[in-house]
């Protein structure tokens, strides 16, 4: 019970942070907003009893990624956005496609709950725990584990090339 | 040699093609290399009718291996019927090198490489047994073809390229469709085996009369283009036109026969009993063709133009034969092929010559010029003269064959047919004769045609092949029909009892007549569309 | 005990070996002057990818040898089978091609970095590993790196607004679809509990549920974004002119060939086949929107992406059969593809000259007379995107439609979707046409000569051209090894057979002949 | 017993002559070239009198003498020989051919010795003797057809020789195409007898029919279409309506040509094809009443139409299509042996009239309006005197030939079912007719003033005239040699002898010819029609039974009652009559008050002028048929099918697909967004999709 | 307890505000923002399902139901690359068209 009202709590707060992200008009505080929506996403996944996912998704995400959000609107002295009316297709076309998208999902989601739905999830157990997550990332998931070298390799390249000014 | 003489006239042009690919811009030298590897397929070439076994009937000088996986072959043969339009090729190829001779001044290499290139693929999809060879040819011609147009030709060249690349393009994927079709349900390309395949099927009811039809149908489309059909003739007064001599001598010598060897092999070897059912309306767009080819080059005002839409009507002459059904016919249809490859190559070489000195094909440039040019005059009448269809030249032979063929027909309104049909020798006589009148006599209106040379010696060479087969193959027909005759009655519908037997009851009902003189098909429409249902 | 053995090391070799050479160029290229032309670091790259054929050989060699080479190393997260190697053997092939074009194009648009080629490098990792990957979190990663690498890559010309804009728009519009891939893959896992591929078809069992077809769904939404089908192809024509050529070379084949080797392993991990009737509606509009939409093209960087949006959809009938015929078609297609269209964009980037400036049609007017051998190589290029005969891309097209043509589930369907693309082919003729006609029947309209192609470049075309042929000559080799391919692709499956019916909403006779 | 004639060497050698003179000529002396052409004529008409004589009946050579040489044609199971045929009629025709031939072609050396293309001419010459020989001495219809066409072919050479007149080579390619339409109808009529006899040899469909296989159809049915067919086919050849059009014309020739081939042989052949069918006639009764008919109306409204003519070849060309109307009428009534003897005695006759006009012409300076000759009786004095003797006998006045080949015919159409009194009056008012243009022609040319130069011709004639001479005037220059025909006016002279040795011997010919005919009751043994009878009555019992108990050929000839006597002599009495009195009429009209015609024309000017623009046949030909076809084939066919509905569609499949294509490009609006939108709402309708799919699973 | 279908609906709705957020913005960054949103969206589905199949257990015991989480984790770490790698391009196209405005970044059409 406890359980449902913090879900509900997080839950909205979610989604008003969401919301609030399509609402403002400067990116800081849809930035800000971002960060609303990750900390209560923190929040669920400890009521999911997963908590290292929650950790990370505090350091990484909302410490580590929002960050550097933050930091590049800054640097680029990013104003409110313009009220252009440069593409009515995202509207006539986007809009009925993300409400078809919702809605078919939506439905499948809640019609589908007598397989999955209904189930309640517990809280927390064994399931979170880091020692299990760290056994499969460093055996099973081992190759993908060394293989994000790459591609952090690739991001900090990218960075440096298409960062750097020309002379 | 028997194994590998096909092969070797095939691909001794593509060799040659290579070989004048790294040879230096030399325009003289590259002319004589291509006039020598020409004559020398034309040589080897001869070997087929040398060796020719006649008193058998089949495929001859046969290879076949594997190609791509175990059932793309590389399946080559000849038979009666393309054992002479590879002569045919083979022979127009030289002769198109010589009218090129001087005509042709710029990118020398490129355009004898292509015209090399495109005889291996017209020899090639005379000579392929296996329908994905076959096809494979068949594509490959276009290219050459279309640029030899858009490279070569005269001022609208560009729209007659594309024009007669896409018609054709467009057509043949239908064919491919088909094709593969066949060989998801066959598991082979070879020609007898999907033959064979379906003469059973039908017979046992395996396959629905409806997917004949369509696969009838998707061949159909592709050769009708190509030979062309009215309605879709319309590519082949604009290729015409624009080609260079050369082009429009193998277009109209070659390539279109191309189509009619198909719907003789393909549509009407492989599909009888479509080919019966089908017969009336394809026979009446082969009608309209020749009526139609001919009203209207009537009224060309331009001596090439006016050559293609004959050809329109010619190959009219041509399908009929074929969609007769009956030995008589397709003998004249093949007959045909190789006259109209004859004398309507040597119209083309003769306009391509008035070219040369004029720089036009417009009638009104000319007349009159019978007096400055009496042997080309001579040498045009009798190329008009074969192809108006006088008796004791080619011409006739295979025009009085195919109607008499279609007389004689027990398709549905056959007489009809053959009477609208036989009109065409009225038309034939108008249009050709009123363009050499235009040309030749009168008088001569403009002065500078007053001083126009002759044709010259090469020019003649050139020529004399061609006038001279006309009058060989006027007279004595019987030596290509010895080996054309056994060919086509194996591919013709062997038509099967049940049909000879209807046949048969249908003529019981005239006394009047002595024998049936035709070996009858299907007069009964689809009848195994219909039987064929499970 | 040390769980990894040496032959799992094998099975990442070409991936390995890619990776140290690119960490060789990134460490390299400080080393060189500023100002230096990076000609030395490509020819490292090469070395790089030819390297990175020896080690698919030495797979080759090891899996010969050992029987146990193809099944899922790296606890079920690779699967080096007769689909891998043969996307182990072409992607870096591919890449080989595009750094021999970028040699001359660095220098031609002044461009001195190194880390353009250890990009191309690592971005091969990704590629190659997604072809071999099997489990989904592999998958995933492996595709960011290869995307990743070519979101960089694209918006490489950095002093032209295109070209960030060309980055811009793919790295949003990439982003988008991975997130659609990723929550279908969210979905998938949470039908099945894995998100192992070979794992996730017998989980399904024949009869799976809404979530996982839904799963199903929004993995096509994100793979058929990278692969550029309709209708989310709409990316391909601005990224495309705005990238440099010889990326567009790259990104037009490798990651797409990639792409299709996922989606071929994820479609047909799920023994299901309800997404046939949406993968032959996907085939059809891209075959339509791609041809139609070239037709009017005068960029010929542009007009090459419509058709690029056109191929996606031929190869996507294969997918549509769904038989074994088909996804050896498919796997063909892909090579063949690759050969042609690496040739074509090759020649677009040297024609295009410093600042990409010539990539018009009209600016190919004459270039018959201008370059005989460009122009040559071009044509045969054109043709093979055409679908002449002897060329790689008729022997492709035609196996595809045999394919389809012999498919058991939906023939009807099918049939007409042959020949929705067959006409669409013909359709598409037009334009690839018109190049031919604008080099070998116009006159030049530009006055400056163009530069005479470099060695490499030359090496490049020939190559490309040679192998365009060959496919299309004797693709017999090649055709064993993808028949092989598809037969590995689905080891569970394969007992069933590709006979397994579908949903049959298409009633329909049986064929009489069995396939082969 | 047999015996290898070598029948394949008679149309041989004319056409080694040909062959000779068409590719060295150029390089001989006119000389060479006639020598050449004469030689292989000679040696052909030799080989022909021998070979006729060889097997002439009582010779033991049994007749027809079949000879075949190779096949020449095979397909299925049809097969034509190249074969030849010789027979009573054949050997006929032969000699007719070889013979008037021979001496035509001598006449040919004087009378186009000045004329350029000279070598040409022979090599023509000598071609259509090759081709005409070929044509009736066939042994199957397919070969005559050779002959047939190839005769086509050498007419229009010939009448196109002055080529660059444009009237020349309008009339050639005329009557090449007129003839074609008869061909046409030939063509079929020989897919019909290949249909139902499986054979074009002659003894194989004479055999059957011989055997008594079929009986005469009472209507419409299949014999009466071959029939009717071949006939058409011989309407073209032998000019009759309606498709005589193109023979007026063809005196654009050269003189020499217009006696040759369209007054003497090509123009008979329809003949000699209809009374070679005969078998197949006999069975087609409507087929017989319409060829009666068709003669009949030929010979009456040709007849009429040469009233008014003043080309003086004209006059004999409208003549020679109102004798071919004769000859057909005879073939109609069944009276085949009858129209052969007309034949042969016209192709004296008119042979003779054609070449001394030539000789007039020749000798007033190429001047063809007769309007301005007259008084050359003195002048030319043999030209006047075979002249005369010709256009007697063409008068049908006894003893000279016509009269005795007419009557034959006159009387056969009297008797037989398919003529009657009715067609015989026509047949009689045509003689009269005949006679009065033959001597209005003779009149005009040899009696009164010379003219030359002085007469104010009518308007339309002149300008019709004035262009024609120029342009044959010019040819003859543009040749580069002299043209004797531009002689002064003062210079009328007669025509050498080489030029008069071949009239000579046709004026003999056209008095006496007729004397193989003499009927029985002139006490005559009527030869050639018993010569002839073993080919006509080759199917006696079809004979018999077609025309039963009226049955033409054989009552007519074959009994000589006293009553029969008296009724013949009435009917040759009256033709005879009709005759004089067309003498009266020309003598009073052009000798004895020559401004009578001006006033009968201006009072009936209306029938004059229909008359004189012979009937706007021509104009109506082109109204109806020659315009509107090209009208239809530029505007509808060319303009509108092809250009604008075929290629119309063509291209505009390919605008609407470029158009197609510019719209779809429209969603490429560049805006990152709205390429959102398109993902999305794809992915949306994906998803969408499946689960409905799944749903309803 | 929670039902599982709470957690998806709730990942689902983040997931189109996401997708509309897209579609909405226009500013490039805020874009970009949209899809962080979505992949967190996705991760929630994720945590979800990894929590749902670690108390049912599957029958094939090779299945490791926790990679769920594992996914999330390296979804986080690709969602760092990216950025990085996506904002230093938004910094480019910053550059060459002194803009943030995707409406205005539409060089390349038709």
């Amino acid at each position: 019970m406890v359980h449902q009202v913090l879900f509900i709590v997080f839950g909205l707060i979610c989604v008003a942070g969401a919301i609030n992200l399509l609402v403002q008009r400067h990116p800081i505080s849809s930035a800000l907003s971002l960060v609303v929506v990750m900390a209560s996403l923190a929040l669920i996944y400890l009521l999911l009893g997963a908590e290292f996912v929650a950790a990370i998704q505090v350091i990484v995400y909302a410490g580590a990624i929002m960050v550097l959000f933050v930091f590049v609107i800054m640097l680029l002295n990013a104003g409110a956005e313009e009220r252009t009316r440069g593409s009515r297709m995202a509207l006539i076309v986007g809009v009925p496609g993300v409400i078809i998208l919702a809605g078919t999902v939506g439905w499948m989601l809640v019609s589908g709950s007598g397989r999955l739905g209904g189930v309640n999830l517990v809280g927390p157990s064994s399931f979170g725990e880091t020692h299990a997550i760290a056994r499969l990332l460093f055996k099973e998931f081992l190759l993908p584990f060394e293989i994000t070298s790459v591609l952090i390799l690739i991001a900090i390249m990218g960075a440096v090339v298409l960062g750097k000014r020309e002379n | 040699m028997n194994n590998s003489i096909l092969t070797l006239v095939t691909f001794v042009p593509a060799i040659g093609a290579l070989a004048l690919m790294l040879m230096p811009r030399n325009d003289r030298a590259l002319r004589w290399a291509a006039l020598i590897i020409s004559i020398a397929t034309f040589a080897i070439s001869l070997f087929l009718p040398m060796y020719y076994d006649y008193g058998a009937s089949g495929f001859q000088f046969e290879t076949n291996r594997n190609w791509i996986g175990q059932t793309i072959h590389y399946h080559m043969g000849a038979d009666g019927i393309s054992m002479w339009l590879v002569l045919l090729t083979t022979l127009l190829v030289p002769v198109s090198v010589l009218v090129s001779w001087k005509s042709i001044h710029d990118r020398v290499k490129e355009f004898f490489v292509l015209l090399l290139l495109l005889e291996m693929a017209m020899i090639g999809v005379f000579l392929a047994l296996d329908m994905f060879l076959f096809y494979v040819f068949w594509e490959a011609t276009l290219i050459p073809m279309a640029l030899l147009i858009g490279m070569y030709g005269h001022e609208r060249r560009v729209y007659a390229a594309v024009k007669f690349f896409l018609y054709t393009m467009v057509a043949s994927v239908f064919m491919l469709a088909a094709i593969i079709w066949l060989y998801v349900h066959t598991g082979s390309f070879d020609y007898s085996v999907i033959r064979e395949w379906i003469r059973v099927s039908i017979q046992n009811g395996s396959v629905s009369g409806t997917a004949l039809q369509w696969l009838f149908l998707g061949f159909f489309i592709a050769f009708a283009v190509k030979v062309p059909l009215f309605p879709l003739h319309t590519w082949l007064p604009d290729a015409h036109v624009e080609a260079p001599t050369a082009g429009s001598v193998l277009l109209a010598g070659v390539l279109l026969k191309m189509g009619t060897y198909g719907l003789l092999r393909f549509n009407v070897g492989m599909f009888p009993d479509q080919a019966a059912y089908n017969s009336s309306w394809i026979n009446t767009l082969a009608v309209i063709g020749i009526i139609y080819g001919a009203l209207v080059a009537l009224v060309q005002p331009n001596l090439k133009k006016l050559i293609a839409y004959s050809s329109v009507s010619h190959l009219g002459f041509v399908v009929l034969g074929i969609f007769s059904l009956t030995t008589i016919g397709a003998d004249g249809a093949v007959y045909q092929m190789l006259n109209h490859g004859i004398s309507t190559g040597a119209l083309f070489m003769l306009a391509g010559m008035l070219y040369e000195r004029k720089h036009t094909y417009e009638f009104k440039e000319f007349g009159g010029l019978a007096t400055p040019m009496p042997v080309y005059a001579t040498f045009f009448l009798l190329a008009v003269l074969s192809s108006v269809g006088l008796p004791l030249l080619n011409g006739f032979v295979g025009e009085f064959l195919v109607l008499s063929g279609t007389f004689q027909s027990a398709m549905p309104h056959a007489m009809l047919f053959a009477i609208l049909g036989s009109s065409g020798v009225i038309w034939g006589a108008c249009y050709l004769l009123w363009m050499y009148q235009k040309v030749f006599y009168g008088q001569i209106h403009h002065d500078e045609n007053k001083t126009l040379p002759d044709i010259d010696g090469r020019e003649r060479i050139s020529l004399v092949p061609l006038v001279v087969l006309a009058v060989i193959m006027g007279v004595a027909s019987p030596y290509w029909m010895k080996s054309i005759q056994p060919a086509v009655v194996s591919t013709l519908p062997q038509a099967a009892g049940v049909k000879a037997q209807a046949q048969k009851d249908h003529n019981q009902d005239k006394p009047d007549l002595v024998s049936p003189v035709l070996p009858a098909a299907a007069a009964v429409p689809n009848a195994s569309a219909t039987g064929g249902q499970k | 005990m040390n769980p990894i053995q040496t032959v799992d090391y094998i099975r990442i070799l070409p991936e390995l070996v890619l990776t140290a050479f690119g960490i060789i160029i990134m460490m390299a290229d400080p080393l060189l002057k500023p100002g230096a032309s990076r000609k030395g670091l490509g020819l490292v790259a090469l070395g790089g990818t030819i390297a990175a054929i020896a080690a698919t050989f030495c797979q080759i060699a090891w899996s010969a040898r050992d029987a146990n080479f193809a099944t899922p190393g790296w606890f079920g997260m690779v699967r080096v089978d007769s689909f891998a190697i043969f996307f182990h053997l072409l992607i870096p092939a591919i890449s080989a091609v595009c750094i021999l074009a970028s040699l001359e194009y660095l220098d031609a648009q002044n461009i001195r970095s190194g880390e353009y080629y250890a990009l191309i490098l690592f971005g091969t990792v990704g590629m190659v590993l997604m072809s071999s990957a099997v489990e989904l979190v592999l998958i995933f990663i492996a595709l960011e790196i290869s995307s990743i690498s070519t979101y960089i890559l694209a918006g490489y010309r950095r002093r032209n607004a295109g070209s960030a804009e060309s980055a811009i728009k793919y790295f949003l519009l990439g982003s988008f679809a991975t997130a659609f891939f990723l929550y279908g893959v969210a979905l998938m896992f949470g039908a099945t509990g894995s998100t192992s591929i070979l794992k996730i078809g017998p989980a399904l069992g024949s009869n799976p549920g809404l979530l996982a077809i839904a799963a199903t769904a929004l993995m096509i939404v994100g793979l058929g974004f990278k692969v550029a089908a309709a209708p989310f192809h709409i990316w391909t024509p601005d990224v495309y002119e705005g990238a440099p050529a010889p990326i567009v070379a790259l990104m037009s084949t490798g990651p797409k060939a990639a792409a299709f080797a996922v989606l071929l392993r994820v479609l047909f991990a799920t023994t299901s086949s309800d997404w046939l009737p949406l993968i032959w509606i996907c085939a059809a509009l891209s075959m339509t929107l791609g041809n139609f939409g070239a037709l009017m093209q005068n960029n010929v960087k542009r007009m090459l992406a419509y058709s690029s949006i056109a191929h996606a959809g031929y190869l996507l009938v294969a997918f549509a059969a769904s038989n074994e015929i088909g996804r050896s078609a498919a796997i063909f297609y892909t090579a063949s593809y690759a050969a042609m269209n690496v040739g074509a964009f090759a020649v677009v980037s040297h024609f295009g000259a410093g600042g990409e400036r010539y990539v018009s049609v009209d600016d190919y007017s004459g270039l018959g007379r201008r370059s005989p051998l460009l122009a040559f190589t071009f044509t045969i290029f054109m043709l093979s995107l055409i679908g002449i005969p002897a060329t790689a891309g008729f022997l492709a097209k035609y196996y595809v439609f045999n394919a389809a043509l012999s498919a058991n589930a939906h023939p009807t369907a099918l049939v007409w979707l042959t020949i929705i693309g067959l006409v669409n082919s013909a359709v598409a003729s037009y334009y690839y046409l018109r190049l031919i006609v604008v080099m070998y029947m116009r006159e030049p309209v530009i006055v400056e000569a163009p530069a005479p192609a470099s060695g490499a470049m030359k090496l490049a075309l020939v190559l490309a051209a040679i192998a365009t042929i060959y496919l299309g000559v004797m693709p017999g080799r090649v055709l064993t090894y993808s028949d092989a391919g598809a037969r590995d692709l689905l080891p569970t499956a394969a007992a069933a057979g590709s006979a397994t019916p579908g949903s049959s909403t298409f009633p329909g006779p049986v064929a009489t002949t069995p396939e082969k | 017993m047999t015996k290898n004639l070598n029948l394949w060497v008679i149309p041989l050698l004319p056409l080694i002559g040909a062959a000779i003179n068409g590719l060295f000529g150029r390089r001989f002396k006119n000389a060479m070239v006639s020598a050449v052409a004469l030689l292989f004529t000679a040696a052909s008409f030799g080989w022909a009198a021998w070979a006729v004589w060889t097997v002439w009946p009582g010779s033991g050579i049994a007749l027809p003498h079949i000879e075949t040489l190779g096949t020449w044609i095979t397909a299925g199971t049809f097969s034509a020989p190249f074969g030849f045929y010789l027979d009573q009629l054949s050997m006929i025709m032969v000699l007719v051919v070889t013979g008037v031939g021979f001496l035509i072609h001598i006449y040919s050396v004087g009378y186009m010795a000045h004329e350029g293309g000279y070598y040409r001419f022979f090599a023509y010459l000598n071609l259509f003797m090759f081709f005409m020989l070929t044509l009736v001495l066939a042994n199957n219809y397919l070969l005559m057809f050779v002959g047939w066409e190839g005769v086509g072919l050498a007419s229009y050479l010939l009448i196109g020789f002055f080529f660059l007149k444009d009237s020349a080579a309008d009339a050639g390619k005329k009557a090449f195409i007129v003839n074609r339409i008869g061909d046409f109808a030939f063509l079929i009529g020989m897919f019909l007898i290949i249909r139902h006899f499986g054979s074009l040899n002659y003894d194989a469909v004479f055999g059957k029919i011989a055997a008594g296989h079929f009986t005469p159809e009472a209507g419409w049915g299949i014999f009466t279409a071959i029939a009717l067919c071949l006939m058409f086919g011989a309407t073209g050849k032998s000019a009759q309506v309606p498709l005589y059009v193109w023979l007026p014309d063809a005196m654009e020739g050269p003189t020499p040509v217009s006696a040759l081939i369209h007054a003497a042989t090509m123009v008979t052949a329809g003949i000699y094809m209809i009374a070679r069918s005969h078998a197949i006639f006999n069975l087609a009764p409507h087929a017989l009443q319409i060829v009666a008919i068709i003669g009949c109306i030929t010979a009456i409204f040709a007849a009429t139409m040469g009233l008014a003519q003043t080309d003086i070849k004209r006059v004999l060309a409208y003549s020679t299509v109102s004798q071919l109307g004769y000859m057909f009428l005879a073939c109609g009534v069944a009276a085949y042996s009858a129209g052969i003897f007309h034949l042969m005695t016209h192709a004296f006759f008119k042979a003779l009239l054609f070449l001394g006009a030539g000789s007039v012409i020749h000798a007033v300076g190429g001047e063809q309006d007769m309007r301005r000759m007259g008084g050359l009786r003195k002048l030319i004095p043999v030209t006047f005197w075979v002249v005369t003797i010709a256009t007697i006998a063409i008068a049908g006045i006894p003893p000279f030939a016509g009269f005795f080949s007419k009557d034959e015919i006159l009387g056969a159409v009297f008797h037989s079912p398919y003529g009657g009194p009715v067609i015989w009056g026509i047949g009689v008012l045509t003689a009269g007719l005949t006679s009065f243009y033959m001597f209005r022609l003779w009149f005009m040319t040899f009696f009164g003033e010379l003219k030359l130069g002085s007469v104010e011709l009518g308007e339309e004639a002149h300008a019709a005239k004035a262009p024609a001479q120029a342009a044959h005037g010019a040819a003859s220059h543009s040749h580069g040699h002299a043209d004797d025909h531009s002689h002064g006016h003062g210079g009328v002279h007669e025509s050498p002898w080489i030029m008069l040795a071949p009239l000579v011997i046709l004026a003999v010919l056209s008095f006496v010819g007729g004397w193989v005919g003499v009927p029985q009751f002139m006490g005559g043994h009527n030869e050639i029609e018993q010569f002839l009878a073993p080919v006509m009555q080759s199917g006696p019992a079809v004979a018999g039974e077609a025309v039963s108990d009226k049955d033409a050929t054989t009552s007519h000839a074959g009994e000589a009652t006293p009553e029969n006597t008296k009724e013949e002599l009435f009917l040759a009495g009256t033709s005879v009559a009709a005759a004089l009195i067309g003498l009266f009429f020309a003598y009073l009209f052009y000798y004895k008050s020559p401004e009578l015609p001006d006033r009968i024309t201006s009072k009936m000017h209306g029938i004059y002028m229909m008359v004189l623009h012979k009937y706007y046949v021509d104009e109506g030909y082109g109204a109806i048929f020659v315009k509107p076809l090209l009208a239809l084939s530029t505007v509808v066919l060319w303009r509108g099918v092809d250009q604008g509905v075929i290629d119309g569609l063509v291209n505009g499949a390919g605008t609407a697909s470029q158009g197609v294509g510019n719209e779809l490009r429209q969603m490429q609006s560049g805006n990152i967004r709205s390429y959102a939108a398109w993902v999305a709402i794809g992915g949306a309708a994906i998803v969408a999709y499946m689960i409905w799919l799944g749903v309803t699973r | 307890m929670v039902p599982l279908s709470w957690y998806l609906i709730l990942s689902g709705i983040l997931f189109s505000l996401g997708v509309l957020g897209f579609l909405l913005k226009r500013n490039i960054i805020t874009i970009f923002m949209s899809i962080e949103l979505m992949l967190n969206a996705v991760n929630l589905s994720f945590v979800a399902f990894a929590n749902y199949w670690h108390t049912h257990p599957v029958a094939d015991k090779s299945i490791v139901p926790l990679s769920g989480q594992v996914f999330v984790f390296f979804v986080m770490v690709v969602a760092a690359a990216e950025a990085a790698v996506g904002l230093a391009i938004i910094i480019a196209v910053f550059r060459t068209r002194e803009t943030l405005n995707v409406d205005r970044v539409n060089l390349l059409k038709l």
